[in-house]
């Protein structure tokens, strides 16, 4: 299956990209898509266990995803 | 109860007078401004960048919640993003009440879920020229490889 | 830093202004307003009175005191003197800071104080016609021998 | 000795007099000014024990005048 996972702010200026879609396994979780972007370059420097939100949604990283889900990396938030 | 996040000037006055009400005794209203010292180091500006359709979300979730704990429906919240110069509001928050304890608890509440919860970062600029990424956990250094 | 007590209509966003300053990262404006309601009865206006003189004297030191308790220089506040209408602002603080919490803690800190320590009373109009003395221990019904 | 007396809102009301003076005694305290007042029409509308203040600042009603101080009587404040 496949999902768009979105990266921001440092983040995104680590692997140097903002969106990109990622294939995966039927029955996936969250911590499998961040283990394939940790095999990209500058991903090794997305920490052990990011925010993640899936479908605009704050969610866990041992939550399963389904095809067509928006996964974001989202960095400590800094708002306000 | 309104929130927004835009991309233009806030307006500070504008906000406190769409909450007011001949039944609110009280209204608070909280600006968020660019300053020019962070973490001890000079800063110049900060560019605001959003996941603008979870933020929208988030930030009105946070509102009806106020709405709904501090019983009002007189809030009114907007952020703003892009590039802001020192002095520029980032943030305003209006809420009005008929009493005001309930008013401040009210502004208190969204301003520290909103630096919590809604997924909005901040690049400040520094006298330097240097720029760099803010977490709530301290600055990040991470170094770009966009650059 | 500066407080008034003032016979014309207050104007919060200039207050604002005042405060302002690119060391300060969170402006908190409070603004007390004529409500329709109070205690129940249906208010029309409100005469506000004081002993001028030690109001003056009073609001100064709330404002020294918090100056000195929260460490901020830009704190005014003004209070209205006079006959209001529904929704006009009786008092406005404006407060700023370096940093929300404080800010949030000095503007609570004035109006409590003000509305504990400030020689000021209200008799509020009511759609009846009557007027009454307003106490913080409940309304106070006096009769008046100058009627 | 003389002093000036202030009465306001409900108290000025109750007593129809904003401002007036008294003559005491040498040595005498608010409390005896106070007892001045509770015998004059619409006095024994004053509360036991009124908040004061001598010469813009509150006092305890047992502290001493001085000729040409200013007394305040002070009903229940009620600003903001």
């Amino acid at each position: 299956m496949t999902i768009t996972t979105l990266l921001f702010a440092s983040y995104a200026d680590a692997l140097g990209i903002e969106s990109l879609r990622l294939d995966l396994p039927e029955g996936a979780t969250v911590d499998d898509a961040l283990e394939q972007l940790r095999t990209m370059p500058g991903g090794e420097r997305l920490p052990p266990a990011p925010l993640v939100a899936i479908n605009l949604a704050y969610a866990r990283t041992d939550s399963r995803l389904s095809a067509g889900d928006e996964l974001a990396v989202i960095p400590p938030v800094a708002g306000g | 109860m309104r929130s927004a996040i835009v991309s233009r000037p806030l307006d500070p006055a504008a906000l406190l007078d769409e909450v007011s009400g001949i039944s609110n005794g009280a209204s608070i209203l909280f600006v968020g401004t660019v300053r020019n010292i962070n973490d001890g180091r000079d800063v110049t500006g900060i560019d605001y960048a959003a996941y603008l359709p979870m933020a929208e979300r988030e930030l009105a979730a946070i509102v009806a919640e106020a709405t709904e704990r501090f019983r009002t429906p007189d809030i009114v919240v907007e952020h703003r993003l892009g590039h802001l110069a020192l002095l520029d509001a980032s943030v305003v928050i209006a809420v009005a009440h008929p009493h005001r304890a309930a008013a401040y608890d009210a502004s208190r509440y969204i301003i520290e879920e909103l630096k919590r919860r809604v997924p909005i970062w901040k690049r400040e600029e520094y006298v330097d020229g240097t720029r760099e990424w803010v977490g709530t956990a301290g600055t990040q250094k991470v170094e770009s490889r966009r650059q």
